[in-house]
């Protein structure tokens, strides 16, 4: 059977060389980073190496990054660590309606803890209003929380502005990159970031290891306490071969940024105009530029999400969807409620996620199929009966 | 994550469709949750001579609407309100414990429809009297 | 040149067979787990069946385990979760001056944040007294933790008594038992512990990942919020591949733990016993019997461990110490201190860590070449030159 | 971790030893803190004719005494008391930061080992009149 995976958003296969990098760092230098002899050193070594990477590639210092055990930490960490590290200077931070869990929960801890959130709405498309955000800012505002681009639809936050603002204003500046690195050119600096989130299985590398960027100066309580690892901020073994991992796939990802752009944005916009050709009642979620170049998100009327995630894996195509069932929860994405679509069209999202191993006969296929499962369970549909009535 | 029963319904649904001239039709859950069945009932001196459904929802509601039709097909009143959701999660051999709901959907929209028949036809169903579907607004 | 790994109570080497179990994970069933096509199933299965594996072999039930990054994030989560989780109850926490800095610091902090914490003393063999504890505990006590075996110089605790004294008081148990898992078969209801927590590169799995085994029951706070993973107790992408490892190098070890344990007794013994014919001045740190089996700690008078351990490196051989400068501070070992060894002693600390891959042979190299350093170190030493006089 | 220097000179300390019969002998550090340093001088005609070091500590405390003792063999007293740990540091290619105490160490040896011979000998070193060693307790 085919086995097309197009949902990349929400993990990516690891290259082949990328695997490679690792597997010594398993085998032969095992070494504790932080023993004195030999195998020790080698490992060091590689993280330094590792570590330089990673700061070269995001226009930082080495010391300003640290590795975490994915992008989740990273974000609970920036969040936890600013918000408690400062709490003498306020306690007021402000983030939006459509980060996601990692920055949500987060916030809502601390809500639960003596801080004041502010969650700033967004258009349809998915956008912030950045006098909202002006707007929102208070003495009592210690940290701005704003994802670099949303995993569900793709939209991308003018990040460069809110560090603009973040920075006339003295207030910590956090992003959550996780869904850009890999996709977009990032300079810290030029954009004004002060933390930013990175994981690296969205980038062909593998889960379960990711960074915080952490300018220097910046005050923030450590999250994991322990030994003396990544300069006394964050305990524990340094996960040597993952570490080695991500910077093999951030080397990668940033060798040919611009022909996996075109070539991703040659698939979406095939997959886009494919589907809004072949199916009706369709609506495609974000924004139409500025999104993420292998993002496709659409709305399909009158049929439901998870159904329809199961018919795509029927006929081996691998996707995702913002509804209910899929996450075990009742509630439709709360990003596509945030942007304004009522709940029976959440229902019915679909995010195909496009990655350097799609190829076009595997858009067509997914074409193909979807527009047949899609026909297939609105005859099944009482609501797709009605609209027909209405013609 | 789902039984081979479930998928096999969802991906076969029995029974799907519309009936003309139905002698019941009820229709429980709303799209704001995520699933909606309907069902449409053929009724003979108190025997389901044929049934249909129609669901907008996830997997197992369309399974679970399948299921539920295949059951009470050829069975008397009687023996359709005997229907419990448990009976149509057994039958698809179980249901996530998140997706029960669903199996009680399909209880309700057959009691729907038999409660419409029973307004329609003047046959007095005593035990769906004051019946009402909880699982509109979840 | 030759090259003797004996560090392995600081980290081990993965085994063949857990570099196999893992690669796979990498390069096709590379699916997230949360994702509801086959892909994603295939992972959530293997997550599934690592969780099953762990929860077996210690005796607990598969709702009981939750994967982490190591043992540090275990050690946080479990101490921090269970303080601010319970701070209705009371803020007193028992603990011992033995911990590693995982607990040690994590204590700390919460100390700076409004709990009170008891450290309890060692005697000279590194063991706690149960009437210390006993006394210890008050009506503001919620939590005690106490780690299983000691890192530097393998002392065993009484678990199982510390067990019954939590239980007795209605006090939630934790205990770090990195250092145990691979060498002691356990079982969580016989000890009465609480909480658990391990880590897989002590156990010839990779670095990285670790589980917290949480009794049913335990009222603690998440530590990673995000999404739904880990039954919404510990956010981020499952990190599969490294689980998988886990649970297979777990399986490894509690495959044949009596011959791994046998067999690395039989070297202990041997090394033991051959540095204490060679080499005057020299004392064993920790307990005689109660003593991990790989464990070998001693102090040697006269000289530093720094000097020592680049000696060894240059012979090939990888040693820790609990010396002042391996670890960038000035002050001697905790542990060793705890214990009561002098200062100047305690930098003379050595510690061989014995694994399932050294030799008898490799044991002979390490007392050649340890007695011609030290004989050479002593040379240098003005405080030797005292001793000399002395004889 | 550390520079070739660093470890030749660990491994190959040169004038490791005693001197029988020193003109003056310096000892600072102490075990507590992990290193102690000891320094022997044979000084004729207001220069250093042999220097030997005995040192308890790390790799870098002793790299510092060998280093340290050569820069200053067949030297004046003058030229030794000049000798700054800065430069046993940089003699060595560097020393981690938390090891630059070390260097220290051996510059306040060496002046110990001065001061004593000034006692002993009755020359007076005019810069080390109220010379005390820093290191003895850090
Ligand atoms: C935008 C965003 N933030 C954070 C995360 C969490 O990253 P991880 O799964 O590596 O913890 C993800 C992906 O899961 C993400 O897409
Ligand atoms: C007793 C003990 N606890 C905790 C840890 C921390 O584990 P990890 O390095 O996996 O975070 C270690 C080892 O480093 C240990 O030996």
């Amino acid at each position: 059977m085919k086995d097309v995976y197009m949902d990349n958003a929400a993990t990516t296969q690891v290259k082949k060389e990328v695997v490679e990098s690792m597997i010594p760092y398993f085998t032969e230098n095992y070494g504790n980073p932080s023993s004195i002899y030999k195998k020790g050193r080698n490992s060091k070594k590689a993280l330094d190496e590792s570590r330089d990477l990673v700061a070269r590639t995001l226009g930082a210092t080495s010391r300003e990054i640290y590795f975490t055990s994915g992008g989740s930490e990273s974000d609970n960490w920036a969040i936890k660590g600013v918000a408690f590290g400062n709490k003498d200077k306020g306690n007021h931070i402000i983030t939006t309606k459509i980060e996601h869990h990692a920055v949500l929960h987060t916030c809502e801890y601390l809500e639960r803890n003596g801080f004041n959130v502010t969650y700033l709405d967004v258009d349809k498309y998915g956008m912030i209003n950045l006098d909202d955000l002006k707007n929102a800012i208070n003495d009592n505002t210690i940290l701005i929380t704003i994802m670099y681009a949303n995993n569900e639809v793709g939209t991308i936050q003018p990040i460069k502005e809110i560090g603009k603002i973040a920075k006339e204003n003295n207030i910590y500046f956090h992003t959550d990159a996780v869904q850009v690195i890999g996709n977009i050119e990032i300079d810290v600096d030029e954009l004004g970031v002060d933390l930013l989130s990175l994981s690296a299985h969205k980038f062909y590398g593998p889960k379960g290891i990711g960074a915080l960027y952490i300018r220097k100066g910046v005050k923030l309580h450590p999250y994991i306490h322990g030994g003396a690892q990544e300069r006394n901020r964050r305990a524990g073994t340094e996960n040597v071969a993952l570490i080695v991992g991500l910077a093999k796939a951030l080397e990668l990802a940033y060798e040919d940024l611009e022909s996996h752009n075109k070539y991703l944005i040659r698939l979406r916009d095939r997959l886009i105009n494919g589907i809004m050709d072949r199916i009706s009642n369709v609506k495609l979620n974000g924004h139409i530029e500025k999104r993420l170049p292998g993002n496709v998100n659409i709305s399909i009327e009158f049929i439901e999400g998870e159904a329809l995630l199961l018919s795509l894996d029927m006929a081996g195509i691998a996707a995702s969807s913002g509804s209910a069932c899929t996450s075990g929860s009742l509630d439709p994405s709360h990003v596509l409620l945030a942007m304004g679509l009522p709940h029976e069209i959440a229902h019915g999202s679909l995010r195909l996620s496009l990655g350097d191993f799609n190829s076009e006969e595997e858009v067509d296929y997914v074409i193909e199929n979807l527009t047949k499962i899609v026909q297939r369970l609105r005859d099944m549909s009482p609501l797709y009966e009605n609209v027909k009535g209405d013609n | 994550m789902y039984s081979e029963k479930v998928m096999d319904h969802f991906t076969n649904p029995r029974n799907v469709g519309e009936i003309e001239d139905a002698d019941g039709i009820g229709q429980v859950g709303n799209a704001k949750c995520g699933d909606i069945m309907k069902i449409y009932l053929k009724i003979e001196n108190d025997i389901i001579v044929d049934i249909k459904f129609k669901t907008f929802g996830c997997g197992s509601a369309i399974a679970s609407s399948s299921m539920a039709t295949e059951l009470i097909k050829g069975k008397t009143i009687n023996e359709a309100l005997k229907l419990t959701n448990k009976a149509v999660a057994e039958a698809l051999d179980g249901l996530p414990p998140v997706k029960m709901h669903c199996s009680v959907l399909a209880e309700e929209a057959i009691k729907s429809a038999l409660k419409d028949y029973s307004e329609k036809s003047g046959v007095i169903i005593e035990e769906l009297k004051d019946f009402e579907p909880k699982e509109d607004h979840h």
